[in-house]
């Protein structure tokens, strides 16, 4: 029996038992399309029955929603920020000469379903599996609620749901599904389906890595220096993610960590350094009990 | 769009990328702005000098598309020599009575023509359904029903050279709009400007089209019809009506208000926008009929008869017979304006006993808020027919007037009945959305509780008032006892809606025919042969089918997608679509192919239904003395006017003007640049102490209200709420009340952001939570630094809704265009402090000072004609 | 036999027994995960209609069962619309099944602080009375120059904007025959 | 220019923190975990290492001190199920722990060392009670499994004290993930030190020489370990001087230093120096615990710790 905690470039979900596995699932967020309607956040709620987070204004531009957490599965990111480049050079937000310096931003934000995923990864009770479509899904007639995978969610995505006891799933980790049940049926995810602009797109991974490919080309030649891809090198430090994103400035504006890493890539050394200092403390004892 | 409309700007996003070019007008940067190629901040109110000003640009660079100018359009035709322009009288048109305040428009007629386009009953003519203007079936078509005009009968300059064709005083008239004055007025620099004159006349063509879109920020102005006016007057300057990717779109914000302007709840017209009947007509179908009709009637509006006839029949079945006049004389005759502004009016005036509201929630979305809340105090009874318990069903409970003890709840003798309502879900029926089609939606389930589709209510409502009059043996209760109302009923009691919808299509009454219903409304009848409750709809339920049911998907179909819905008239997806074509008919090019000549088989063809004759030839001259369709020539595509051709110039129908002119908003923070008249000379004031305005201008007091702002709504919510606030996944996107204000004015003011600012007009103070943001940009306007404020008016002050606030509409007072009698929402004046503001009578003394300060009297800002210079 | 099965599909079995060593994917899946089917799948009916909010007129499908909405979202036959929704229409389930709506008929008299319960049948017959009755004392034959008139001025209505076609021309209908002009909707505003 | 804190002492200057954060809002979550978690660690620890010194008492031939330990080692692992199962969102499926075995998941691990452990100390504790037991036959069976009880117990203790360095560690939280290669150490000594405390607390001076110096060898190492670890996690270290994980960790070494010179000093000769000394490295070891915990929610909340890091690492 080896265990690999890792193998990049391979389908996750072949890894984890599912030999037979279709292609994998994943979403392409092209953000240089949002116009932050927020469809996908109401669609998402209502498919999955999700409960309102909340009826707090925060001040934050359009942004309501805050982040992502338990009971908000996508989460559009609105950032108002002055540019320093003229505006010709910007294909996408370009808004005129009177404003040249100023765009607004919008971002829908998700899971990512990493290829490797923390929460999975650190799940106790296996409520977090990995489907054969190659997503990350929190199975809420298992989970106890133990917390693990809050922390350990490099994006900080997943969290316990909060709230009374009779809501829905309270004490229960709870992220999105990628639709589980929907594409499990060959249904397209509700946030996708309902995105008027396909800024949200659903599909084959490998397919939408392509598509990411050539929209990134077309945003450079077009001049937009600043558009990049996020999570699609299956080289980075998640090994790739299953829902990967075109966003027009550095990660962190939009409240992405710039260079994740899943911590189970250091849990081999983890687990080395801990055995040392067990051995550590059984030496100590026998020190003490020698030194008479 | 963006905001608004998400999923119809997605075509907007697939444009952009084949490579289309987004310009975004607006005083806020929206998410329109956010993905648009250029976003240009303009200040609320001026467009018409902004849309002047690329009128004068098209005209100066002789950037016109001139085959299709002097063809299609009345570019040609010569005005009067009466006529006068705004340059001749300080702003002011030739015709214009000081005392009445309202202008004869003769002097506006094309020469030669003896009674021009006269539509119907002068004080008749144009009134115009608020938002038909909207339809792009506007004011200027519906009085479209003038005299017919023949082209032997008219004078014409194709060369465009004599100085009395619309072309020339269109040039004259525009001369004025140059770009420094688009800066002056608009706060638009010169640079920005020229670039969307540029984008927009490059973009148009054979081979190019440009299409406007625009909603209620052009139509909530004392001079809103002028706005679109503007837009159409370049449009058929730059050749872009009736094609693809043309147009002026407009985007409408409720699911049937399309529909609710057809088949209209409006007090000036019957279903087909056929005029309501007026007292001062003469008597009888005959003087209805013939105020608006001659016998030479040109265009389709000369069976106008047939359309009335076949709904008189509609409503009064076997009772309405030839002997009396189709019942004529049962329908109620208008006086005036009867809209409901005045109507509230009314109400405060205690002239209304009984009030209707059928989910709309006017506490809330209605202009000059406390009048709407303080009215309905003075009413015997009010019905409130919606989901919820909405502001206007609760106002005497938590309205803020209680909070004021302007209202106190013990002492307001209004009976109020609340009726749950059906959704869409719940019942058959047919929304009519904003390109004209039909969309059946079907019903998945009874309804909960008490609740009931209004077709329930109103069918059981008349049943009942059928049964108490039932004996009477009064006259007036006639209308009442010969009514149709027999509808075969579903088992749950309401009516068949089908057998509604195949009313208004209509139906043969005699003949091998009867009982079949009508294909078109070429079929309907002056004698009584057919009903048919809105001959524009007629084709509808063409062969007992229900077309608007129809949904073969759109991938397995043309572009155009002709089996999806039912589009009026005819199916049509695109109205005057002759214009695609040049004047003999072929494609203007083969990208915008559209409908054409097929000279073999010697008919139009093409995407769409022709939108004209199918047989006539683009060869054919009418000849003289024909009348109706036969009376319009084969390059005559504009099919509904008298004269078939697309009007630059209004000769007749409009109150304010044959041209557009750029007049000040009632309240503004600076004088009008472009002539001595400050505003619109004929816009609707109304001189009380319940609807008081902000000095404007430099007139003494202005400077107490500085600002300008702005309503709007937001992406997360609909309209007055009554839709969205209730919904906890729409509510908390959008929980509070918010204004939008430029970091440069919260320095000025002192707003912190995310606290709490005040925001005063002569109406009243309301509070909002302060979003300082840099989508806010201060304007210069003629060397003044100019700040407006964004106010998303989805809020309201109850108790039912999750979430509430103070409602922007509270703001505004009422000051209406003389067209359409629709209210200037989108351009006031205001003051703004910081903090919240103060509660019970402290707000009405805050309110008060503020009216002291600035010297308001009922007469501030509502003398209609400006002094002339020295007068003052 | 049960416990049997039951210690076999022990994920930690299944977990030494398979491939998925680390019971990461495949062995940790519950029984109700493996059968989980999206409940658009088991509508009794599937309905057609269209979004109840603004005027694009975006395409719904609504899903039925046991008598109530289940689902509505984006219809992606329509030409108009794709399937796509904006918040409000992907919002539209619950609008319908709306916890706090309104379902029954509430009543307030005059000068009265509160609501009160009122049956449908009697608020309607109410109703139809109070028209009648002012009409009766509002109406207007015909002018001081004796053309007619043939109104009220005592019965004003709004609505319609979000209301059906048919439900409009029924009510106009109905208020023509009563002779009430102030009929109104969202169009004027 | 040297920034002074509040307490007017210089710290070092921090390098600016040159990102865009959205509106300073955190990137990682906290974990949504309550007191019981880091009651947990030390608990876990003090089970562990006492299991440990019960076998070295046993060794040694200390036996009250033996007996001692046993007890606690149970005490504590039984507060740490509570402690576990109280702070699950949903506590009556505590046990699905038991579904899958992970070793990926250092909660799973230690959920089946404790579900080992815990009846490996039970019996061991209880053994040390068969005299009160009136029935022969299980007060035998008690003294058999003494031996393989005891030392089943002090086998799985090691990775008992250590794993839950590993459970902070394996996260994204900031200041645990960056502190992983130390931490392990810093919480065996914390466990040795609390350990011999406890011992030194509930024993009798001549029966705890063993346990004091297992407490000074606990206290030496958390010092030491403590201190490379705060070098190790750079920018995040701040985290452990600022704040209620500062103050906690101050408190710990306070603690931690005087309970040294006290086992060092007084303990072999007064009780009550031996007791004091013993409460002080206790308490020492549940601030240290609660320091740490602290730290690493406090990192989580600030999206410089998540960014700055990364962002370094990048270029």
């Amino acid at each position: 029996m080896k265990l690999q905690f890792r193998e990049p470039g391979i389908n996750p979900a072949v890894l984890s038992g599912w030999e037979d596995a279709p292609p994998r699932k994943g979403f392409f967020t092209d953000t240089s399309i949002c116009i932050g309607c927020k469809a996908c956040e109401v669609a998402c709620k209502e498919w999955n029955h999700v409960p309102e987070d909340g009826l707090e204004w925060l001040g934050t531009s359009y942004d309501n929603t805050g982040s992502l957490g338990a009971s908000t599965w996508r989460h559009v990111a609105f950032i108002e920020q002055p540019i320093a480049k003229p505006a010709s050079e910007n294909g996408i937000a370009s808004n005129g000469s009177a404003n040249p310096d100023f765009r607004w931003l919008m971002s829908s934000d998700v899971c990512k379903h990493c290829t490797e995923a923390g929460c999975l990864d650190v799940c106790p009770t296996g409520a977090l599996f990995r489907t054969e479509f190659g997503t990350v899904v929190v199975q809420d007639d298992i989970c106890n609620g133990c917390g693990y995978c809050v922390p350990a969610c490099p994006f900080g995505v997943i969290d316990r749901r909060d709230g009374s006891d009779s809501a829905k799933n309270v004490g229960i980790a709870q992220k999105c599904t990628l639709c589980y049940d929907r594409i499990g049926a060959g249904m397209t995810p509700a946030c996708a389906q309902a995105c008027p602009t396909e800024s949200i797109q659903f599909g084959d991974l490998d397919e939408l890595r392509v598509r990411a490919q050539e929209r990134i080309e077309l945003l450079h030649q077009q001049g937009n220096k600043s558009a990049r891809l996020y999570g699609e090198d299956p080289n980075d430090g998640i090994g790739g993610a299953g829902a990967i994103f075109l966003l027009l400035d550095e990660p962190e504006v939009y409240g992405l960590p710039p260079n994740p890493v899943v911590t189970t890539r250091d849990l081999p050394e983890m687990w080395k350094r801990a055995g040392a200092a067990a051995l550590a403390l059984i030496v100590g004892l026998a020190a003490a009990s020698l030194k008479r | 769009m963006a905001e608004c409309h998400p999923v119809g700007f997605q075509w907007v996003m697939e444009a952009k990328k084949r490579g289309a070019k987004i310009i975004h007008i607006d005083p806020r940067f929206t998410r329109t702005s956010a993905v648009a190629d250029q976003h240009v901040p303009i200040r609320a109110g001026s467009d018409i000098a902004f849309l002047g000003g690329i009128i004068n640009y098209i005209l100066e660079s002789e950037k016109y598309f001139k085959e299709y100018v002097v063809n299609y359009t009345n570019a040609a035709t010569i005005i009067r020599n009466e006529f006068k322009d705004t340059d001749d009288l300080d702003g002011l048109f030739s015709g214009y009575d000081p005392v009445t305040s309202q202008y004869d428009t003769e002097s506006w007629g094309y020469r030669g023509i003896t009674e021009v386009a006269a539509a119907g009953p002068k004080n008749q003519g144009t009134k115009v359904s608020a938002e038909s203007a909207q339809a792009g079936q506007g004011a200027a078509q519906r009085s479209r029903q003038g005299s017919a005009i023949h082209e032997h009968e008219l004078h014409r300059d194709e060369t465009l050279k004599d100085p009395n064709t619309v072309f020339q005083i269109l040039k004259r008239h525009y001369a004025r709009y140059t770009p420094e004055m688009v800066e002056r007025v608009c706060g638009v620099p010169q640079k920005e400007f020229l670039e969307v004159c540029r984008a927009v006349t490059e973009n148009s063509g054979r081979d190019k089209t440009t299409a406007w879109v625009y909603s209620v920020g052009w139509t909530h102005h004392s001079v809103g019809v002028q706005y679109i006016r503007g837009a159409a007057i370049i449009q058929l300057l730059l050749g872009n009506m009736g094609r693809p990717g043309g147009g002026i779109l407009a985007l409408r914000g409720h699911a049937s208000i399309q529909g609710s302007t057809d088949i209209p709840t409006l007090f000036d017209i019957l279903p087909g926008y056929l005029p309501m009947p007026s007292v001062d007509l003469p008597k009888g179908l005959r003087g209805y009929i013939d105020s608006m009709v001659t016998t030479e009637q040109k265009g389709f509006w000369s069976n106008t008869e047939g359309y009335m006839v076949s709904l008189l029949k509609a409503y009064w079945g076997e009772k309405a017979t030839s002997e009396n006049d189709f019942c004529f004389d049962y329908l109620p005759k208008i006086s005036g304006d009867h809209g409901t502004y005045q109507t509230v009016l009314d109400m405060m005036d205690d002239k209304v006993e009984g009030y209707m509201i059928m989910g709309e929630n006017p506490a809330v979305g209605s202009s000059n808020g406390k009048l709407q809340r303080m009215a309905m105090a003075h009413l015997k009874w009010l019905v409130v027919r919606d989901f919820q318990l909405i502001e206007s069903a609760t106002f005497w409970k938590d309205g803020p007037e209680i909070a004021t003890g302007e209202l106190k709840t013990d002492e307001i003798g209004t009976e109020v009945f609340f009726f749950p309502a059906a959704n869409h879900v719940e019942k058959d029926g047919s929304f009519t959305q904003t390109q004209r089609m039909l969309q059946w939606h079907h019903k998945a389930i009874d309804p909960p509780g008490d609740c009931q589709s209004e077709l329930h209510f109103f069918f059981n409502l008349g049943k009942k008032i059928k049964s108490i009059l039932a004996d009477s043996t009064l006259e007036r209760d006639k209308p009442i006892q010969d009514l149709t109302w027999d509808y075969p009923t579903l088992d749950s009691g309401e009516p068949d809606a089908e057998a509604v919808l195949k009313e208004i299509n209509g139906t043969y009454l005699t003949g091998e025919k009867a009982g079949q219903p009508l294909d078109s409304y070429t079929d309907m009848k002056p004698n009584g042969s057919t009903s048919g409750g809105c001959w524009i709809y007629t084709g509808v339920y063409a062969d007992n089918i229900n077309h608007a049911a129809k949904r073969k998907s759109g991938s397995d179909q043309s572009w155009v997608a002709p089996d999806w819905g039912w589009v009026w008239p005819a199916n049509r997806r695109i109205l005057y679509n002759r214009a695609s074509a040049d004047p003999q008919g072929k494609p203007w090019s083969e990208k915008k192919a559209y409908v054409w000549w097929d000279s073999k088989a010697k008919k139009w063809t093409g995407h769409d239904v022709p939108d004209f004759e199918l047989t006539k030839a683009p060869t054919y001259k009418a000849p003289k003395g024909s009348r109706g369709p036969e009376a319009l020539s084969g390059n005559d595509p504009f099919i509904m006017q008298s004269d078939g051709k697309g009007w630059l110039f209004v000769p007749a129908g409009l109150k304010d003007g044959p041209l557009p002119a750029h007049y000040e908003p009632q309240e503004s923070p600076v004088s009008n640049a472009v002539y001595p008249q400050q505003a619109n000379p004929t816009r609707q004031v109304y001189k009380r102490d319940d609807n008081l305005s902000n000095p404007s201008g430099h007139d003494k007091g202005s400077e107490v209200f500085p600002y300008v702002f702005t309503t709007y709504r937001l992406t997360e919510h609909h309209t007055a709420g009554g839709m969205s606030r209730f919904l906890p996944y729409l509510s908390e996107l959008q929980p509070e009340f918010f204004c939008e204000v430029s970091p440069e004015l919260a320095e000025e003011r002192g707003l912190r952001p995310n606290g709490w600012a005040t925001i005063i007009t002569a109406r009243t103070a309301i509070e909002a939570r302060v979003l300082i943001t840099e989508r806010i940009k201060p304007l210069k306007v003629g060397g003044k630094v100019i700040h407006q404020i964004g106010l998303p008016y989805h809020w309201g002050v109850g108790g039912e809704a999750l979430v509430s606030g103070d409602s922007a509409n509270d703001l505004l007072g009422l000051t209406l265009d003389p067209n359409v009698h629709i209210q200037e929402a989108k351009a006031s004046s205001c003051d703004i402090q910081p903090g919240r503001r103060p509660v019970g009578t402290a707000l009405l003394k805050l309110v008060e000072q503020y009216r002291q300060r600035a010297g308001i009297t009922v007469n501030t800002s509502n003398q209609l004609l400006s002094p002339k210079k020295g007068e003052s | 036999m049960e416990l049997q099965k039951t210690f076999i599909s022990w994920p930690v079995i299944k977990q030494l027994t398979s491939s998925d060593h680390l019971a990461r994917g495949r062995s940790s899946q519950s029984k109700r995960s493996a059968t989980l089917i999206p409940r658009t799948n088991t509508a009794d009916k599937i309905v057609q209609s269209v979004c109840p909010y603004c005027a694009v007129g975006c395409g719904q499908t609504v899903y039925v069962k046991d008598n109530k909405v289940t689902q509505i979202e984006g219809d992606k036959n329509s030409p108009i619309s794709r399937g796509r929704l904006c918040p409000k229409g992907s919002a539209t389930e619950q609008l319908v099944n709306s916890p706090n709506r309104q379902i029954k008929v509430l009543y307030r008299k005059p000068f009265g602080t509160e609501w009160e319960p009122i049956d449908l049948e009697q608020a309607t017959e109410m109703v139809a009375q109070r028209i009648v009755e002012t009409r009766a004392r509002t109406w207007q034959d015909k002018d001081e120059q004796g053309r007619v008139l043939n109104r009220t001025m005592g019965i004003a209505g709004l609505g319609g904007a979000t209301l059906d076609n048919e439900e409009n021309y029924l009510i106009k209908k109905l208020l023509m025959s009563i002779g009430a002009v102030q009929i109104e909707n969202q169009a004027r505003i | 220019m040297p920034k002074t804190n509040k307490s007017g002492r210089e710290v070092p200057m921090v390098p600016k923190a040159n990102f865009t954060s959205y509106y300073g809002n955190p990137i990682v979550k906290a974990a949504p975990w309550g007191k019981d978690i880091p009651a947990y660690l030390f608990l876990g620890g003090l089970a562990g290492a006492s299991s440990l010194l019960a076998l070295g008492a046993e060794v040694t031939g200390n036996n009250i001190l033996r007996r001692n330990c046993k007890f606690t080692a149970v005490g504590a692992i039984g507060a740490s199920y509570l402690a576990l199962i109280h702070d699950l969102g949903k506590p009556s499926r505590f046990v699905n722990m038991l579904r899958v075995a992970k070793p990926t998941s250092p909660m799973s691990v230690g959920t089946w060392i404790i579900t080992f452990y815990g009846p490996a100390a039970g019996f061991s504790a209880a053994s040390e009670l068969r005299h009160l037991v009136n029935s022969k036959r299980i007060s035998s069976l008690l003294k058999l499994i003494n031996k393989p009880a005891m030392i089943g117990a002090a086998t799985l203790a090691p990775a008992l004290s250590s794993y839950t360095a590993v459970l902070l560690g394996n996260t994204a939280t900031p200041a645990w993930h960056s502190g992983f290669k130390e931490m392990p150490f810093v919480f065996v000594g914390s466990s040795a030190l609390a350990a011999g405390g406890m011992g030194m607390l509930t024993s009798p001076v001549s029966q705890s020489a063993i346990a004091r110096r297992f407490a000074v060898a606990g206290v030496a190492t958390e010092l030491f370990a403590i201190k490379k670890m705060e070098e190790s996690m750079g920018l995040v270290s701040e985290t452990l001087n600022s704040g209620t994980a500062g103050q906690l960790l101050k408190a710990s070494k306070i603690l931690s230093i005087s309970g040294l010179i006290g086992t060092l000093l007084i303990a072999p000769k007064s009780r009550l120096g031996s007791i004091a000394s013993g409460a002080a490295l206790v308490l020492s070891s549940i601030c240290t615990r609660f320091g740490i915990f602290e730290a690493g929610q406090a990192s989580s909340r600030d999206p410089k710790y998540t960014v700055m890091p990364q962002k370094s690492s990048n270029s």
